[in-house]
This record gives structure tokens, C-alpha cells and sequence, in this order.
């Protein structure tokens, strides 16, 4: 992890007694769990339990109604805000790219975003298999082909905490794969997964149920 | 090169190149510009004495042109979410965002600025305080249309709703930037307008950051 | 002494009609609504 | 202030007042009309200086719930106060609806005074209808947004962009009318202020500003328990 480039060591995520509710409707409420360095964790349950919500309240994108989301560093708790803007990379259904641009620019602008060097991006991109795709305009990419431009955003920046909304959905055998191997790969080199997912990670992970039970 | 400096090219080179490009700004303004004496007649009577107002009126609802995709768009794609968990704050982001829409449109409204405003018949010897004078106001154009386009995502009829927003704030833009030429005109210092404008302007970047980033706050959360 | 002005009366009356009817509005609106919701809340409570 | 802030709390205190503030708010209209229509006219205007006590305490109401609603927005925004939004909504349509009447009897008031329904050369009427303006981009965004937690805040933070405003658009539009000085025009300043006007004058502003204040807290507490209703029908449903 080089500091050079902002990001953020997060050696762990500690979510405590966190209620979220959608307008009048309370989707959870009392949900408590840890993630350390090194682990994965998935969301289940039913659509519209609020695993994408959850996901969104982490990242500090939505406001919960009470609990509490607390990040630790190597030398001890972070500041949520800064261990978000240096540390925490999410990938939701929509992957954030622009349809009218290319795929290069738009990959290249968002892993450089979250702290990539220039060469981790043409790297990302070779080993996700996208160099002929990268002169295409967004639009034309397929679903897969997409999702495929946001892990290869994920490997470039490479930021400890990745939240992910079911990422393998959209993705063929072959490709899942290799997510596989990347997720393996982030978690041994002590980054953390926290996924909502209708079926399960291709990698060991704590299941934490979110609302009822599926 | 920083996070900001990133978002800025990409912000530039998505207003410049497709949708509300410069070159649909400054059309739309000379078109607006030409319906005038197609309205009021073409004596130099009627239209010189209006030449400033005129002007400054076309800047005004030139700039509304590519505000309401300035957020909505991101919104749409799922990029706004990840610009706000980037290492700049949203107050940055947006700060950006207004400064790529003063650039793309702003700017080259000044240039358009003096040309709309000798074909109505101003003294060609005020065009360059009409050009400094546009790009100010274009920079107080720019800070608010973009709070009221961060006000408006989420909002169906969003154009409408922008122009609701922002032209009562653009009076003190207009009634300066206006009054700047027509105080030239009648031979006065336009010093006094040109310092309020200034004021205006640069009271609007400080403060519509902030208030747009509880905007977008509030949009996504 | 000036010629006294015309006295206008009809703009007066203009002013004022409108004054009370828009005046009359908001109020009436305020307490219909008032009167309407505290009816049904007590529909509910009573029901419950 | 900070008291008032579970609605509760407010409703209990708030019970009391309604009654009385409707009730003075009707006296007062009563005595300052009948005051205002007894006075005797202006030697210059005639009858027609009597639109001025229907005028004025519009345009001042006007500004005063505009203040009323920024205030509401920034204790919605800063403290996310529970009953903030509902204040802000209680002032904003009111507050529109007199600025709209300051608007009306002004031009009324400046047909027998300036000979135009409407004139561009008074700076106090033109801060006026930019007020009204203020107000509808409010109520328009206020409506625009169906999210009603994301619609309040949006307001929220338009309403304390325009309190911030208002002040500067105020000054610009009275240095723009010393630049734009309408030499042809009557310039009247209006009826000196003899006793016999300012008493009634007095009463009618005291009789808006209470009329006001019983329409703000009648509303809010309309909004208070319009959300128990809303709760109250949830948890029927669920149960159901």
C-alpha cells in the first residue's frame, strides 16, 4: 500500500448496532460485525433487505438512522472521513462510467481517481483482457465487458477496503473465475471484501444476514 | 497529477466536446441576440440603448444552457457516489465542476458577449470591458446555476427547475454587469459596477460549495 | 390649497377587496387543514 | 428554542396560543381597518393613501416570513431540527401569499400615484417581486422532488442560500435604481407620516404579523400531526 498516492491503510471495519430506513420503512435495525485485514464478509438476504443500503451507510454515502461505522488503522481507529477518501473503493450495479467516452479515458480517470498509478491502470487493463476494448466508447462495452472495466479500476487502485454489490452477477464462467483470483489475491495481501451477494463468493467468507432471512 | 486536476480535464472535455459545448452556448446566445431588432425594429435608437441590457440578458440564459446535466449525468451513472469517495471532498468536486462550466461555457459566452453586443450597436471601444465584464458575471453564472443544478438532481423536470433557482440569484450579476457597460456608455467610471460584479462573483465561489455539497449529500444519501 | 386629488375611491376598494380575500384564503386554508387532520387522527385513535 | 425541539414538547406549548393568536389577529384586522378607513384622506392622494395600510404591512409580512423560513432551513440543515422542515413549509406558502398581495396593492397604489399599474422606478417594489421570486423557486424545488426527506433538505439549503442572498439582491436592486433614475416620472415619496396615519398603519402590521403567527403555528401543527397520522397508518398496515 504506498501512502505516495493518498490511500489509506484500514486494517478494520467495525460496524456497531446500525439501524437504516427508507423514507417511514425500517429495512434493519441492531446489525453488529466486524471485518479485519485479510477477510471477507457477505451481505444476505432478501431483495430489498437493504444489503445495498448497508453497503452505501459504510461507504458514508447514506446516513443511518443510529450505530455507528468505525474504521481501524495500522496504529489504531482512523477518522471515518479519511479512511473512506484514501482507503474504501465501492463497486455498485451502475459501474460510474460515462456511456459517451472511452473506455480508456473512463477507466483511466476513475482508478487514477482512487490513487492509481498510470501504470497500474495499462496493467489492470492487460490482465483483465480489455486492451481491445479500450478504444471503444463505453456505450457499446456489454454488460460483462463493463463490470470487467470496474474490477480492473478495483486491481489498479488497489485500496484496502472494497465494497461490492454483487460483482459477479453480470460476469461468464471464465471470468468469475479470475475475479476469484483477484479477490483471493486482494485478501491475502491484507485487503478486506465486504460484498452483497445473492450467490456466494468465489472466496471463504463470514455470511452476515441482513433483515429477514432470505 | 492531483485527484482535482484529473476531474477538471475530464469535466472540460465533457462539456466542450458533446452536448452543451461552447459552440451551442454562444449560438444560442447571437441567436437570442438576432430575434431582438427582428422584434423591436431595426433603428439604432431603439437598439443601443438596450445593447448592454440586452447582452447581459443573453448571458444570463445562455449560461442555464448545459447546467442541468453538469450532476445529473454522474448521477445517472453511478459516478457521483465515487466522486464523493475519492481523496477530494464534494466541496471540491463541485468547486471543479464550476470552474470546468465557467471554462466551457462561461468564457466563450465572452467572447460572444461583445459581438452580440456591437451588432446591437455598442461603441466598439467598450467591447473589451464587455468581454472582462462577461467573464465575471460568467463566473457568478457558472458558481450559482451549478448550486441550483446540484439542488435540482433528483428532481424530474430538472432544466426548468434550474432556471427557476438560479435567475432570481442572477439578478445582482445582471443588475452589475449590465450597469458596468451602461455606465461606460454614458461615459462614467465603470469601476464601482465592475468592483461589485467582482464581489459578487467571487462571494458566490466561496459560498455555493459548501451549500452544493450538502446538496449532492443530500441526493445520494 | 391645492385642488383636492380625485379620491380614487374604486382603487381603494380594489386593494382592499383583494387584501381580504387573499388574507381570508391563507387563513381559511390554515384552519380547514388543521380542523381536517386533527378529525382523522382522532378517527384513527378512537378506532384503535 | 432548542426545547421546542420533539414535537411533543411543542404541541403542548403551542396548544394554548393558537386560540388567542387567532382571536387578536381578528381584533387587530378589525380595529386597524376600521382605524385605516376612518382617517381622513391626504391632502395630495386623496382615499388613495388608505392602500398603503394594506400595502405596506403586506410587503413587511412578506419579508418577515422569508426570514422566518430561512431561519426554519438553517435549523433544519445545522441542528437537522425534526420540526424545521414543517416551519419552514408552515411560512413559505403564507409568506408567498402576502408578498404576492404586496405586489398586487403596490401597483394598485401606483396607478393613482405614478399614473402606471406598474412601475420599474420604485427599487422597494422591484426587492418585492425578486422576494416573490425567491419564493417560488422555493416552493418550486420544495415540490419538485417527490423524496419528501430529500425535497425538505434540498429546500432547506435553497431557503438559507436565498436568506444569505436577499440582503445583497436588496442592495444591488436599489444601486441599480440610483443608476437607472427615472427623471420623468412623479417621484413621490408617499404621505408624510402624521399621527393620524401611523396609528393605523401600526395596528395593521401588528395585525399581520399576529395573523402571521397564528397561520405559521396553526400550520405547523397541522404538519406535526399529519406525520402521527402518516405513523399511525404504517403501523396499521403492518399489523393489518
Amino acid at each position: 500500500m504506498d501512502i505516495e498516492n493518498g490511500s489509506q491503510m484500514i486494517a478494520a471495519l467495525h460496524v456497531s448496532d446500525l439501524s437504516i430506513s427508507r423514507g417511514e420503512r425500517r429495512l434493519f435495525a441492531g446489525l453488529s460485525f466486524a471485518v479485519k485485514a485479510g477477510e471477507a464478509a457477505q451481505l444476505t438476504g432478501a431483495n430489498g433487505a437493504g444489503k445495498t443500503s448497508l453497503l452505501r451507510a459504510v461507504a458514508g454515502l447514506l446516513r443511518p438512522d443510529a450505530g455507528e461505522v468505525r474504521f481501524d488503522g495500522a496504529g489504531g481507529p482512523l477518522d471515518a472521513g479519511t479512511a473512506r477518501s484514501g482507503g474504501v473503493q465501492m463497486l455498485a450495479h451502475q459501474e460510474g462510467f460515462r456511456p459517451g467516452r472511452t473506455a480508456r479515458a473512463e477507466l483511466t480517470f476513475q482508478a487514477r481517481w482512487f490513487g492509481a498509478s498510470a501504470e497500474a491502470v495499462t496493467a489492470a487493463a492487460k490482465r483483465l483482457d480489455l486492451v481491445p476494448l479500450l478504444d471503444l466508447e463505453v456505450r457499446v462495452l456489454s454488460a460483462g465487458q463493463r463490470r470487467r472495466l470496474a474490477l480492473a479500476s478495483l486491481v489498479a487502485a488497489n485500496r484496502p477496503l472494497w465494497l461490492l454489490d454483487e460483482p459477479l452477477a453480470p460476469l461468464d464462467a471464465r471470468r468469475r473465475a479470475q475475479a476469484a483470483e483477484i479477490m483471493a489475491e486482494h485478501l491475502n495481501g491484507g485487503g478486506l471484501i465486504l460484498a452483497a451477494v445473492h450467490d456466494p463468493l468465489p472466496v471463504a467468507a463470514r455470511d452476515i444476514v441482513v433483515g429477514a432471512a432470505a | 497529477m492531483s485527484a482535482l486536476l484529473l476531474l477538471y480535464r475530464r469535466e472540460v472535455s465533457l462539456l466542450w466536446a458533446g452536448g452543451g459545448g461552447p459552440l451551442l452556448a454562444c449560438g444560442f446566445a447571437l441567436a437570442v441576440t438576432a430575434a431582438l431588432p427582428l422584434a423591436i425594429g431595426s433603428e439604432p435608437v431603439r437598439l443601443v440603448p438596450v445593447a448592454a441590457g440586452t447582452t447581459w440578458i443573453v448571458l444570463a440564459l445562455a449560461s442555464l444552457l448545459s447546467l442541468e446535466r453538469l450532476f445529473e449525468r454522474d448521477h445517472e451513472d453511478g459516478a457521483l457516489d465515487l466522486l464523493a469517495l475519492g481523496p477530494p471532498t464534494l466541496e471540491a468536486v463541485f468547486a471543479v465542476k464550476t470552474a470546468a462550466q465557467w471554462t466551457a461555457v462561461g468564457l466563450p459566452l465572452s467572447l460572444a458577449a461583445p459581438v452580440a453586443a456591437l451588432s446591437l450597436g455598442l461603441d466598439p471601444a467598450l467591447a473589451p470591458l464587455t468581454a472582462g465584464a462577461a467573464a465575471l458575471a460568467g463566473l457568478a453564472f457558472a458558481a450559482v446555476g451549478a448550486l441550483a443544478a446540484a439542488l435540482s438532481l433528483g428532481s424530474k423536470r430538472g432544466g426548468l427547475l434550474v432556471a427557476v433557482i438560479a435567475l432570481p440569484l442572477y439578478a445582482p450579476p445582471v443588475i452589475f454587469g449590465a450597469g458596468t457597460v451602461t455606465a461606460a456608455q454614458e461615459g462614467t467610471s465603470p469601476g464601482p459596477a465592475l468592483a461589485l460584479l467582482a464581489a459578487y462573483a467571487l462571494f458566490a465561489c466561496a459560498l455555493t460549495p459548501f451549500a452544493g455539497g450538502a446538496a449532492i449529500r443530500n441526493a445520494q444519501g | 390649497m391645492p385642488e383636492v386629488a380625485r379620491s380614487y375611491v374604486e382603487y381603494v376598494a380594489a386593494a382592499w377587496g383583494i387584501s381580504a380575500v387573499v388574507l381570508v384564503v391563507v387563513a381559511g386554508r390554515a384552519l380547514v387543514a388543521a380542523r381536517q387532520v386533527r378529525a382523522r387522527l382522532k378517527e384513527l385513535e378512537d378506532g384503535e | 428554542m432548542f426545547g421546542l425541539a420533539n414535537p411533543e414538547r411543542f404541541m403542548r406549548f403551542s396548544a394554548p396560543l393558537v386560540g388567542p393568536l387567532w382571536i387578536a389577529a381578528g381584533l387587530l384586522l378589525a380595529a386597524g381597518s376600521w382605524l385605516s378607513l376612518t382617517a381622513p384622506p391626504d391632502y395630495q392622494q386623496g382615499d388613495s393613501v388608505r392602500i398603503m395600510f394594506v400595502h405596506v404591512p403586506a410587503a413587511s409580512m412578506g419579508l418577515m416570513a422569508y426570514a422566518a423560513l430561512g431561519v426554519s432551513c438553517l435549523f433544519s440543515l445545522v441542528w437537522r431540527h425534526p420540526l424545521a422542515d414543517a416551519a419552514a413549509r408552515a411560512a413559505a406558502v403564507p409568506g408567498a401569499a402576502l408578498t404576492g398581495l404586496a405586489l398586487i396593492t403596490g401597483a394598485i397604489w401606483g396607478k393613482p400615484m405614478w399614473g402606471v399599474w406598474w412601475t420599474w422606478g420604485d427599487a422597494r417594489l422591484v426587492s418585492v417581486l425578486v422576494l416573490f421570486l425567491f419564493y417560488l423557486a422555493w416552493l418550486a424545488l420544495r415540490a419538485a422532488i417527490e423524496d419528501e426527506s430529500k425535497a425538505a433538505r434540498a429546500a432547506a439549503v435553497l431557503g438559507l442560500v436565498g436568506l444569505i442572498n436577499l440582503p445583497i439582491v436588496k442592495f444591488s436592486v436599489d444601486w441599480w435604481n440610483t443608476l437607472h433614475q427615472p427623471a420623468s416620472l412623479l417621484r413621490a415619496d408617499g404621505p408624510s407620516m402624521t399621527a393620524a396615519y401611523l396609528t393605523p398603519l401600526l395596528t395593521m402590521m401588528a395585525a399581520y404579523a399576529v395573523l402571521f403567527a397564528a397561520v405559521w403555528i396553526t400550520g405547523v401543527r397541522t404538519e406535526v400531526m399529519g406525520r402521527r397520522l402518516r405513523t399511525l397508518r404504517a403501523r396499521r398496515a403492518m399489523e393489518a
